[in-house]
């Protein structure tokens, strides 16, 4: 099981109430923030021809750096003696205009050209992508300022030609989404249904893209708007009524009259800053359905510790004394916080024991909270998950209260893992030897070290050591890498293992030598091992004793020969069934083959 | 490795090529009254044209690009017509000093924004959100106030640096580091913003792969885990986003240069612009391009370097 | 016309750049007892100078140029002309040839002497250069008779002739590089300064070191002089209160200087430097029929409140004015003023005369120098029914589109000389009349003037102004001198024109 | 013999690779035969090919040789358009149930997206969910429900409803057990068995689990490094392998019973020992 089953687990019961993207984000604060901010700002620039006291060029001469407050000068005047608050409004209109007009060229030709790029592919796709990418690395801003001649220096010209630099990033972002959709399953399943290409763009790969495309169109804005602002103070347009004329109005003032740079300033950040906000708040509605989680600051380093356990979770069964047994779990819940402020507990007060030299198998389906188990002992559950227990000791050692360096010692020494998908679970960016000597204790010199983990290579059987040692990761097969992980699981001679589902990312051959080698190590090492799986077969071929597990909760636990030939609990008796017989063939015959029969008859 | 390098270079000069033909026809299809705006009012048609053939702007275009051409490949950008400075020499000045300003910031925010962010992942909770709070203000803050407030109290107030101008390295080290640290500071503010959630949003990603929980379960400490891990997978997505940081702080550099009178290539390309100098726009177009082709090249090869697959294959 | 678009920040600085031809170099007092000191002179200049060579001088800020070359003549702080390379000098009875008495034993900074026939070449080039050739256009000859003696001859009297000798115009450079292509960046004069090429990065950064072979090298109190360019003001502002500069000659307005503390700077208006004027350039109506018509014309003056334009638009610094002459000047009258009172009723009234009671449309550049007065221009120019519509004018754009006959009218600056007979010159000539329109009358009156001996020029070019108005020939409309501001270690005498060597600076210990 | 699907010398290799190194052939020379009515398992390990071959068939991937004739038709080159109405007779059931169906769309609208798609009037196909939906023995209040709403083993029923919405005559079945847990994988392949005895349909069945080709297949292909190593009746293949790949493959699969494993172990053991 990997992190995204656990999630699964947590969502599981999460209300299925569909609460959209945009529903969500009226549920932030900075979200609903924005949205209000940046509504009346566009209602400002809507109403300027209402609101306004002045036309933005009229000047007074009376009013020459008026105070703010001064009656029909509501934001006062400028050193020319024009109405600050009508320029203001006349600059949240061309800001307005710039950002839909740079957004909107960006957008068009990026989503455009992304769509077709990401979904035809091939030669279109290497095309596009090239030319993209080549506009991506102009260096916009020296390129508008040296157009300017050519675009008359209108703002509206200077953002069509900025929407173009625009368009790479949506280019880059819709291409890739539409890539990743294009690969889709269900995407294939609509081509195979006889869709058209048409169809298929806008009822699958549209829905995808639609959600990012509105974050960068918020984005987008924001840069039209900043460089339309940025090139006016610079004095580019400078006729034209706009924030960034006043700033560079201002700017020149800044000594004698600096409430002026206010205005400017202070417009252009709460209209730049609510659409950012609001970009930002969107992708998180996006991305985090269930994001009132969040409520509790999430750590993403370090693990939950394992707290005794407390009143409000009932023993099943009355704590046993601890046993004189390599692990001994006792009443084990985890739970995890809910969106609603309840926890769901996803492991409910198993107890089990591993003896030293036994091969414990802890089988279940997914969702039985096997895997979160296995994660209780290993220390290695997120930081949200809350663990109790009347007794969770390793070879006497008691883990209850146990804080991160002594757990970090004991995952060194007495506890190791071996995880699911080899692959995923080495440093792509690291050679295997130097991600083995890491895992190594200290007090060994690099020499010895490396001399050990040659060893173990070899141990696990690896027929190149040394080539391997030197690889990287992503040079090496599925099965290499799962003997790769072994090694530095039994490197520290632990005295538990813990492997989680050790072969079923593998192919059966694959899986038989690891199997093979997996029984080798124990019977050497005489290690205790509590294999998570939910393939009876692999159970069959290793264990000494099972325990079945559903909805976190353990069932029955018994002898190996016991539990395939005497299953006692109905649900134990239910899985046993659901395995297909090997004896079992399927001889009814095929009607199509049965008419070939007649008719050769 | 090397054929991947001699094909980035090869588009690197393509792109070159591309933007510089595309400056050129449309400058030349502005249609700039260059002599008249270099001789000014009293000058007669007769001067003009006089000058016109000086410059060579009576020959038919095609002829015009050739000569830029085949002189820019001998080495030669040719003159200012307002300056009268080989183009070439004025940007060997005034690129230093852009370059100081923007590698300076890009140090800062590599630095800082590493460190930011890392600390974000790791930490989350309060940091988090002062970061958070930090990147919005950033970014919608100007970098002029910024700019003004930072001049007005380490240069007038304190006096502790200079408000205007560059020194190069080579007169005063110190001196040099003085007169561009301040620049540096305000251009890297938003860079440092958006590379540092950049980085956050890479790290967290990388704590939650398998392989962070398979190295903890062989007892790796959490510092190496973090520091030399996770930081190190998460490289590769923020050096992407500092390449076009890098490229974004050359042009924001053109506002920096403005507040701190800076002679840099962004005044020049902001004149060149203004006055319609050929040469020296076609000069400033083909350094910003040659520039960014060498940056991309270079954080490629970062990213080869980061990245064994491609480093290995 | 260069580089000026960042410059928009204070009018003065534009006018400083705006000076077009014909910049004049107004003298210092000559601090003959000036103590002379080790000490370096920090100025800003807003846009670096193009190039050095004779003949080719674009304008702009001339204090590099006039420090670098010693003229044929110089000016003094009151605008008066004074001795330069020549040290007499005087005109023949009808003033159309003018004798030049060449001071003996200057030598170049080459070492080559500079002699009359050195002199007779750099006229020459100026003759045929493009910025200055029209001020020598009366010149028929320029001959050396001996040694030390120039004979310039002229086709009819000109009275801007010796201020020009005293300008930029009057420059005089080396022979052997005087049409060099190094002489662009390298120039090679005989005056008080010297450019230290090893110093200066073309385009920022200019250093001035003295000459002491130069014949008045004593006046020039600094040993070195570091020019920086800063087209930003306020970057500029910053740079004089970190103590990166000594004097801002045209720092803003008195808003501005004001916020200068008092205990580490002295502040002070400035002589009037420039004018900004709405040329009215279409007096034959070509493009707009209306503007041919003296009383249209005469309601555009009298639509202006030009003392609430110069009171709150432009404010303290500044004055109204309807004369192109300058204040400083004794061609203008301030008598005249009278002669176009702000007159709403009456401006319809001559509006509705000449067949435009409902007023006509006229469509005008806006460019980043006419933004200030835009929005007035239009307020006054709509109440007497004229209706601006603007039309953005990319800078470089602005001289083609004017000369290209694009415009009826236009507001726009332009700088003070410091002699009556230049500013007159200017006005009538260039963009400010790009048809060389001219009526019988104004030229009678002209040749007078230029033809008057020194003792009655005052007079003969005040009835050239005084026809000027009467006839609404333009619409000036406000006069500028702006304010300085100088660090306590320096004392600046503001001269009489703007673009100076550095003759206006002293340090503030001597006398 | 009019086999419903024919696939001669089949060849396939990926697009890409460089200029002297082309990409490795996927398929190399593959043949075989679908009768009407029939399962057809292919089993092979990752890497073998049986995907390629399954895309192939249903035009998801671009063969470079050989051909494939489905009830009548040369599909092998088919273009995009003409191969549409095809999807009348030929559907596919993918193995990630959580990624072959559209999060965004409801279960009616995943349904009846064929049924429109060849025609059919929105409102018939309407109605025709609810039918489909009680084919799979799924409510009929599902129908307004999201996939996310639905665990493994009832998506994999939806896109089993999908897949037989128009009445194929062949379903290519892409290891359409293997995400799912061992009590829904016995149910869901009853159900597959149970569609097939009642609408006569063909299935294509891919897999790598030789206890599932048991199950369900008629005949067994072995595919081994984009070949088929060995083809025949299931009970003949599974019991008494010819190919020596076969054997391995065979003894390598651990059987749910411990004794019979241990055995199994030591076959395997010896067969290799006799091999190395």
């Amino acid at each position: 099981m990997t992190t995204t089953d656990i999630e699964t687990v947590v969502q599981a019961d999460a209300p299925a109430k569909r609460a959209g993207a945009l529903r969500r984000l009226l549920r932030r604060p900075l979200g609903v923030m924005a949205l209000f901010i940046l509504a009346s700002l566009i209602v400002l620039g809507l109403l300027e021809p209402v609101l306004n006291t002045h036309p933005p060029t009229f000047s007074s001469l009376q009013h020459v750096n008026a105070p703010p407050g001064t009656p029909g000068w509501p934001f006062g005047g400028d050193q020319y003696g024009r109405d600050i608050w009508a320029r203001v409004l006349s600059s949240i209109n061309v800001s307005l205009i710039s950002a839909l007009i740079g957004a909107g060229v960006g957008l068009m030709v990026g989503v455009g050209f992304g769509l077709i790029a990401g979904y035809v592919g091939k030669r279109t796709d290497a095309v596009s992508s090239w030319v993209f990418n080549l506009l991506m690395t102009f260096p916009s801003l020296v390129l508008i300022i040296i157009l300017f001649p050519v675009t008359g220096g209108t703002f509206q010209s200077t953002m069509v030609i900025f929407g173009f630099f625009l368009a790479p990033g949506i280019f880059r972002l819709v291409r890739n989404l539409v890539v990743g959709v294009r690969n889709e399953l269900y995407v294939d399943a609509a081509r195979v249904s006889g869709l058209s290409n048409r169809r298929i763009l806008t009822r699958h790969v549209l829905y995808v893209v639609r959600g990012p495309i509105i974050i960068s169109a918020a984005f987008l804005a924001s840069a039209a708007i900043g460089v339309q602002a940025g090139l006016a103070f610079l004095g580019f347009g400078a006729a034209q009524v706009s924030f960034g004329a006043m700033t560079s109005d201002a700017f020149v003032n800044i000594y004698s009259q600096p409430v002026q740079l206010v205005w400017a300033a202070g417009f252009l950040a709460l209209l730049n800053g609510s659409l950012v906000l609001l970009g930002n708040a969107y992708r998180d509605a996006l991305a985090a359905p269930q994001a009132t989680v969040k409520r509790r600051p999430r750590r993403l380093l370090g693990e939950a510790v394992i707290k005794p356990a407390v009143s409000d979770t009932p023993s099943s069964k009355p704590a046993a004394d601890a046993t004189s047994g390599l692990l001994t779990v006792r009443n084990l819940w985890v739970k995890y916080p809910q969106p609603h402020g309840s926890e769901k507990a996803v492991v409910r007060g198993v107890s089990l024991d591993v003896a030293p030299g036994e091969i414990v198998g802890l089988v279940g389906e997914s969702g039985s909270g096997k895997t979160q188990t296995a994660f209780s002992v290993l220390g290695l559950l997120p930081k949200e998950a809350s663990v109790s227990a009347d007794a969770l000791a390793v070879a006497g050692e008691s883990l209850l209260d146990k804080h991160a360096g002594a757990m970090r010692r004991l995952r060194g020494s007495a506890i190791a893992y071996i995880p699911q998908e080899p692959m995923a679970n080495l440093d792509p960016s690291f050679t295997i030897g130097s991600q083995l000597v890491e895992g190594l204790s200290a007090g060994m010199s690099r020499r010895e070290a490396k001399d050990t983990v040659l060893q173990l290579l070899a141990r696990v059987g690896i027929t190149d050591p040394v080539r391997t040692f030197k690889s990287y990761p992503h040079q090496i097969s599925g099965g290499m890498a799962q003997r790769v992980l072994i090694a530095g699981a039994v490197a520290g001679r632990p005295k538990l293992l813990i492997a989680d589902e050790p072969t079923t990312a593998l192919d059966v051959t694959i899986q038989a030598e690891i199997l093979d080698l997996l029984r080798d190590l124990q019977g050497e090492y005489g290690m205790g091992v509590l294999l998570v799986t939910h393939n009876f077969g692999v159970v069959a071929d290793l264990c000494d004793r099972v325990l079945v597990m559903r909805s976190g909760e353990m069932v029955e636990s018994g002898n190996v020969r016991s539990i395939f030939h005497q299953p006692q609990h109905p649900y134990t008796r239910e899985l046993i069934a659901s395995i297909l017989d090997e004896e079992t063939v399927r001889t009814d015959p095929a009607p199509g083959s049965a008419r070939t029969h007649e008719e050769a008859l | 490795m090397i054929i991947f390098l001699l094909r980035r270079i090869g588009a690197g000069l393509v792109l070159i090529f591309v933007v510089t033909a595309f400056t050129f026809f449309l400058t030349y299809g502005a249609n700039i009254p260059v002599a008249r705006n270099l001789l000014g009012n009293s000058a007669n048609a007769e001067q003009i044209a006089t000058l016109n053939a000086q410059l060579g702007l009576d020959k038919p275009i095609f002829e015009q690009y050739f000569r830029w051409l085949t002189s820019t490949l001998h080495g030669d950008l040719g003159t200012s017509y307002f300056t009268n400075q080989p183009v070439a020499e004025a940007l060997a000045a005034r690129l230093p000093v852009t370059l100081s300003v923007v590698v300076v910031a890009s140090i800062i925010t590599i630095l800082v924004s590493c460190a930011l962010g890392v600390a974000s992942a790791a930490r989350g909770g309060i940091i988090d959100s002062i970061l958070q709070g930090i990147s919005t203000i950033a970014f919608v803050f100007p970098g002029i106030v910024l700019g003004i407030l930072l001049v007005f109290i380490f240069a007038i107030q304190l006096q502790w640096v200079p408000a205007i101008g560059y020194v190069p390295f080579a007169e005063s080290p110190s001196a040099w580091f003085l007169s561009i640290i301040m620049p540096a500071v305000v251009l890297c503010i938003g860079g440092i913003a958006a590379m540092a959630a950049q980085v956050r949003g890479s790290l967290i990603d990388e704590l939650g792969r398998e392989y962070v929980r398979t190295l903890r379960s062989r007892g790796t400490s959490e510092r190496s885990i973090l520091l030399k891990h996770a930081l190190r997978n998460a490289a590769g997505p923020a050096l992407t986003t500092f390449s076009l940081q890098f490229i974004g702080m050359f042009g924001a550099a053109l506002f920096i240069e403005k507040i701190f009178a800076l002679p840099g290539y962004g005044t020049y390309a902001f004149n060149a612009t203004i006055q319609g100098d050929l040469p020296a726009m076609l000069g400033v177009s083909l350094f910003g391009v040659g520039l960014v082709v060498v940056v991309n090249l270079l954080v490629d090869i970062a990213a080869g370097w980061l990245n064994p697959k491609a480093r290995t294959s | 016309m260069r580089t000026k678009l960042a410059t928009r920040a204070a009018a003065v600085t534009i006018v400083a750049a705006f000076t077009l031809a014909g910049c004049s170099s107004g003298g210092g007092s000559s601090q003959n007892n000036a103590a002379q000191v080790d000490r370096t002179l920090q100025l800003a200049i807003t846009a670096p100078p193009s190039n050095f060579s004779i003949g080719n001088w674009s304008g702009g800020d001339a204090t590099l140029f006039n420090s670098v070359y010693e003229d044929v003549l110089g000016f003094g702080v009151d605008g008066k002309v004074e001795p330069g390379i020549a040290e007499t000098w005087e005109y023949n009875n009808d003033r159309t040839q003018l004798t030049l008495h060449i001071r003996k034993g200057m030598k170049f900074t080459d070492d080559t002497p500079v002699d009359a026939q050195a002199v007779v070449a750099s006229l020459e080039v100026a003759r045929k250069g493009a910025s200055t050739s029209q001020n020598l256009s009366a010149v028929t000859s320029v001959k050396a008779t001996d040694g030390s003696t120039v004979v310039v001859a002229l086709s009819q009297p000109d009275a801007a002739l010796l201020p020009s000798l005293a300008s930029t115009v009057g420059a005089v450079g080396a022979t052997k590089v005087l049409t060099a292509e190094s002489s662009k960046l390298e120039p090679v004069g005989s005056g008080p300064y010297v450019l230290d090429k090893s110093q200066t990065t073309v385009g920022s950064t200019y250093t001035l070191v003295r000459n002491d072979g130069n014949w008045n090298a004593k006046a020039y109190p600094f040993k070195k002089v570091v020019v920086k360019v800063i087209p930003d003001a306020t970057a500029a502002q910053n740079a004089l209160r970190s103590g990166q500069l000594d004097v801002l000659p045209a720092a803003g307005t008195k808003e501005t200087v004001a916020q200068f503390p008092q205990s580490q700077f002295t502040t002070g208006e400035n002589k009037a430097t420039a004018f900004g004027a709405l040329w009215i350039v279409d007096r034959e109506g070509k493009l707009v029929p209306a503007l041919k018509d003296s009383r249209v014309r005469e309601a555009i003056n009298l639509a202006f409140d030009r003392d609430s334009i110069a009171k709150n638009l432009t404010g303290p610094g500044s004055a109204p004015t309807n004369q192109v002459f300058s204040p400083s000047g004794q061609a203008f009258s301030k008598d005249f003023l009278s002669k176009t009172p702000f007159d709403l009723d009456k401006a319809r009234k001559l509006m509705a005369e000449a067949g435009y009671a409902d007023g006509f449309t006229v469509t005008m550049p806006s460019t980043p120098v006419s933004t200030t007065f835009e929005s007035t221009l239009t307020q006054s120019l709509s109440d007497i029914g004229i209706k601006v519509k603007w039309e953005t004018v990319p800078f470089q754009d602005f001289y083609p589109k004017v000369f290209g006959g694009n415009y009826g009218m236009f507001f726009m600056y332009n700088g003070y000389s410091g002699s009556d007979a230049q500013d007159v010159k200017a006005s009538l000539s260039g963009i400010f009349n790009p048809n060389q329109n001219t009526t019988p009358e104004l030229q009678k009156l002209l040749a007078a003037a230029n033809s008057a001996s020194e003792a009655d020029q005052g007079a003969a070019f005040r009835a050239v102004n005084n026809y000027l108005v009467e006839q609404s020939w333009n619409a000036p409309l406000n006069s500028t001198s702006g304010y300085y501001v100088a660090s306590n270690k320096v004392k600046y005498t503001p001269p009489v024109s703007y673009g100076q060597n550095v003759k206006p600076y002293a340090p503030a210990d001597s006398k | 013999m009019t086999a419903l699907l024919t696939v001669s010398d089949l060849r396939l290799r990926y697009p890409g690779g460089g200029f002297r190194k082309p990409s490795p052939e996927v398929l190399k020379g593959v043949s075989l035969e679908i009768a009407p009515g029939e399962t057809l398992g292919l089993v092979g390990e990752s890497g073998s090919g049986k995907t390629t071959l399954g895309r192939a068939v249903l035009g998801l991937a671009a063969p470079t040789g050989g051909s494939m004739v489905f009830g009548g038709k040369d599909i092998t080159r088919m273009p995009q358009r003409q191969r549409r109405p095809l999807a009348q007779d030929l559907q596919v059931v993918f193995q990630d149930p959580y990624t072959s169906l559209n999060p965004a769309l409801q279960i009616a609208d995943i349904l009846s997206e064929p049924l429109i798609a060849q025609g059919v009037d929105a409102n018939e196909a309407r109605k025709r969910v609810g039918e489909l939906l009680d084919r799979v023995q799924l409510p009929a209040n599902a129908a307004e429900r999201y996939p996310r709403e639905f665990s493994g083993g009832q998506r994999q029923r939806v896109a089993i409803a999908r897949a037989v919405a128009l009445k194929p005559k062949l379903i290519v079945c892409d290891e359409p057990v293997s995400a799912l847990d061992l009590t829904t994988q016995a149910r869901v392949l009853e159900l597959l068995i149970e569609l097939q005895r009642s609408t006569g349909v063909s299935y294509l069945f891919i897999t790598h689990d030789l206890s599932v080709v048991r199950h369900i297949s008629h005949r067994v292909a072995v595919m081994y490094r984009g070949e088929l190593v060995e083809t025949g009746p299931v009970a003949e293949v599974t019991n008494n392998p010819k190919n020596e790949y076969t054997q391995r493959l065979l003894l390598a699969a651990p059987t749910a019973d411990p004794d019979r494993q241990r055995e199994r172990r030591e076959a395997r053991r010896q067969l290799l020992a006799a091999a190395g």
